[in-house]
């Protein structure tokens, strides 16, 4: 570790004349640095849908999962009575972050669809709903349930399980897609940066025999290619980098209607993630040339 | 530039008071490359300011020879020194440390085909961190000795066969080093630029350095022994003789 | 055109002297495998997430788009006519596959979040709700409306505009980032492998110029790199294609519950799609090759 | 095989009446690799049957000279004929057909490196299509001849430097060609070996085929001039000149 950190200066210490005996361009170059750029770019897509799965996933989880509906449905006398006492019990009750009694505007908008915007929601026999919305520690719902059949007769709870259920797996399933996505492309990142390191050091053979037989130790000529491709993996992934952050803020918004889709890109500190890229690319070439510099080197006497 | 560590940090190798005079020493030496051995049982001391010739039919293992003296092989058997320490304590860093004290030309010329000749001839001072302007001088003086002046800017691949045996001994000699090893640094040129580079070679070995020559090239052994006191080292049926008058 | 059929077959044809002219393994050998491997991994992935998005979004829109319902709100005694005058126009109306008035059974089931499942549906003023499934040709939705208004006043078709345009937008916009996904991979198919080749071309320098001095032909040159690359991308990008589909297999199924999540997977003929990816990589990779090949042998006399 | 192609599609190059009798065709030539030009006015007729030897100082063009004469290098100014055809009107593949009539010793003999020796001297049969049984025999006795039988199944990288050179000789006899040129072909091999390679040579000559040597070794000359009707030809200030008895 220590040794790496002396190595990690060494890197980022800039010597002209060793940089000048590694072949400054020719294909491998422009291998490490497009397939840097390539991974990069495709990272940060990932990284973006992955995101925006697992916001998605969040809002779900939180939508569904925190708020809970009491229905009570009771004769129109004693309504207002039981609610009061339900709203009693609610606020006895652990794991209850705010509760409230729709108001006939609200219930009149819930139904709509089905009884059109003149439906008299006073002169119908209809519930009233309680909104229950659920504390970080979780709500006990049979304990609640046993509470209010006990209190308030007329009162159901509807935790939302069985709407629930279905979608909590799907979000998690779009999490998942997400992270398989990044999974496959941290491996293919490595994978590619590593060969393309290992592809342009066997192109560079030669020169490494020449540097060793006039006397260049192996820490030096080990630097002046570690140096040269991490710089250029750096160098790549910026780029597609920035890249994939054009692109990903060139698609076209779909704006708030688009409800659970929208926001295929970054928020707030997730801005942090994708910028990420670039220096793990640097740090994957750094070791894949250091280690492959090294077996390298040790072939020759 | 970090102190010389070739000798001193490692086990001392002869004894003490030939140290500073024998500066490569072969114990017993065999060396294979898997099949039957190519030679064995050579024992030699290379010391301070002595002038060998090396000769034998091609594959009798003259290179092979060479680079046990550089420590580019190990042998399969016997002991090598180097400057006073065991080639088989000293590390991959001693063994680069003693390489900038050992100009090597070798059979195959390999240089960076990228860099202009010139940068080429001052590779050994680029990674020994010495390319001081000073060192300059040395450069141009030792390019014009072999007569590649002309060709400095000219890439490697961009070279004729000797003019790129000259450039490689140019590279073995701008460090200035203790021991200069040849493998047939005369073998693409003419007779009258031979004779020029040995009056080089053979300047270097008065100022006291010490010269091996891997040649097949009786004439030139011939030419040569007449300016200086040498020896011909030769090597047949698996062993190293002493040449004799012969020659 | 011509040409590349006739080099085509040559490259089908083995040769086993040919083959043997180019150097084995090696590390861009197992470059070249590993990035037409790599890509055709992703891009069987890009796939099925393009396909699934594709599949979705006709999905919503058929779900959406083809159905709307007619809110019938009139006296108890009144409702039957109307409901069934609607029914009449509705038959009459072009572009309309079925209508169906729900039960009452049905309408409870719609109902029952709100009301619990006790309501009695029969006792009370709600509206009749009528199904509308639109045909493949479409419905005149402005032409539906004025005729119900003349002959059923208390008619009132939602044509699930207002729900269908983000739902619709959010499709479209999945689907935009499968095809992102895909053009984006198949770029980095070809970019990758064209610079594997090229790379491996330009470690083997040496061999196509001692080859040239010997007395070979461009085409026995060419041809012998082509056929070696050509192969080994097709193997890789088989090999990739193999595993990716395995790994979309694998994945865990979230069923029919899932909605609008379930089948990141292929269906019907949708299969064959993956397997066009080592045959596209194979002709990348012979494309590449060859233009790589003809460069390198022309820079020689 | 495909019928050999090198001469006949394009315009006659020569007399009709030479035309048989002159393979190689240098007319008025000049070359310069883009700076002042090496040499320039080479007029010079390889007719079947002679035997030259190239000499002049390193890097006076001899190598330079054997490229133009294998279609390597295009005239800067003058015209070459090969085959009776100008290389100005052959196509690659024409060229690439013409090589299989010259076979080539580089100064710098380069292989392939991933196949056996014995490969890599029956590689111009290969890539003619012409590896068949009965060529083994040849290359059997090719190959004892320059004395790398032993060394039959190494890879190029594990020979010597000497080794080299014979299986790069061998490499271009095994065609059978019409023409030979050899770039320095003894520069790494000792004197027996070299005079046993020269034999080969003269042998071949007395055969019919034309040989064109590139060497700086007067004494080699000088011994081979006793056993076979040779010129020499001399590059020497941007000229090519005949030398005369001085040798
Ligand atoms: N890496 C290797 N692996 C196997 N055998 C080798 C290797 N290097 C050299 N040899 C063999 O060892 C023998 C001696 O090689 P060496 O290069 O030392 O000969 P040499 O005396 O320098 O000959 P030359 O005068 O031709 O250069 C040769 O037969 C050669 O083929
Ligand atoms: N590709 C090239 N570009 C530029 N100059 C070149 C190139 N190849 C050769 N030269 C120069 O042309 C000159 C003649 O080279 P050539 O190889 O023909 O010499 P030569 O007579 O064979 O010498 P030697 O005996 O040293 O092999 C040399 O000065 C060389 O540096
Ligand atoms: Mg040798
Ligand atoms: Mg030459």
């Amino acid at each position: 570790m220590k040794q790496y950190l002396s190595v990690l200066k060494r890197v980022f210490t800039r010597d002209a004349a060793a940089d000048r005996v590694v072949p400054p361009t020719g294909i491998t170059a422009r291998l490490t640095l497009f397939s840097a750029g390539a991974m990069a770019f495709l990272a940060v897509f990932a990284l973006a849908l992955s995101l925006a799965a697992g916001r998605l996933a969040d809002r779900w989880g939180e939508d569904l999962a925190r708020s809970s509906t009491i229905r009570i449905s009771a004769p129109a006398d004693q309504l207002s009575a039981q609610t009061a006492a339900a709203l009693r019990v609610l606020e006895e009750t652990p794991g209850i972050a705010s509760v409230r009694a729709l108001d006939a505007e609200e219930q009149r908008a819930l139904l709509e669809p089905w009884f059109g915007p003149d439906l008299p929601v006073e002169t119908l026999p209809i519930p009233q709903l309680i909104e229950v919305v659920e504390a970080d520690v979780g709500l006990d719902a049979e304990g609640l349930r046993l509470r209010l059949s006990a209190e308030v007769p007329g009162a159901v709870l509807d935790d939302h399980t069985r709407w629930r259920r279905p979608m909590i797996a799907a979000a998690s399933r779009l999490r998942l897609m997400g992270w398989v996505c990044i999974l496959l492309l941290v491996g293919a990142v490595a994978a590619m940066i590593t060969l393309a390191a290992n592809a342009a050091l066997a192109a560079n053979a030669r020169v490494i025999s020449v540097l060793r037989l006039v006397g260049a130790t192996d820490d030096y000529i080990a630097d002046a290619f570690v140096r040269r491709f991490t710089l250029r993996a750096l160098l790549g992934a910026g780029l597609g980098t920035l890249a994939g952050l054009l692109a990903i803020m060139a698609l076209p918004g779909v704006g708030e209607t688009g409800g659970i889709l929208t926001g295929l890109g970054f928020q707030g500190w997730h801005w942090i993630l994708p910028l990420l890229v670039p220096p793990l690319a640097a740090a994957v070439a750094f070791l894949a040339t250091q280690i492959a510099a090294r077996r390298a080197l040790t072939e020759l006497a | 530039m970090k102190p010389f560590r070739c000798s001193g940090t490692t086990r001392r190798f002869g004894a003490s008071r030939e140290r500073e005079y024998i500066l490569i020493e072969l114990e017993n030496v065999a060396y294979s490359y898997g099949g039957g051995e190519l030679f064995s049982d050579i024992s030699l001391k290379l010391s301070r300011g002595s002038f060998h010739f090396l000769t034998g039919p091609s594959g009798a293992g003259k290179t092979t020879f060479l680079k046990l003296c550089y420590g580019a092989l190990v042998p399969t058997a016997g002991r090598v020194g180097l400057f006073g320490a065991d080639l088989h304590d000293m590390s991959r860093d001693d063994v680069a440390h003693c390489r900038r004290r050992i100009g090597v030309v070798h059979q195959d010329c390999q240089f960076l085909d990228h860099l202009p000749v010139a940068e080429n001839v001052a590779l050994p001072l680029t990674v020994s961190g010495q390319d001081k302007p000073t060192e300059l001088v040395n450069l141009k003086e030792l390019m014009s000795w072999v007569g590649i002046t002309s060709r400095a800017g000219a890439l490697p691949p961009e070279l004729s066969g000797g003019e790129r045996q000259r450039v490689a001994l140019a590279r073995a000699l701008i460090m200035s080093p203790d021991v200069i090893l040849a493998d047939e640094p005369t073998g693409n040129v003419d007779w009258e630029m031979s004779q020029r580079l040995m009056r080089l070679l053979i300047e270097l070995n008065r100022m006291g350095k010490t010269v091996v020559i891997a040649t097949h090239d009786l004439g030139l052994i011939r030419a040569t022994k007449a300016h200086v006191q040498s020896r011909v080292l030769r090597i047949t049926d698996r062993r190293m003789q002493l040449a004799g008058a012969d020659l």
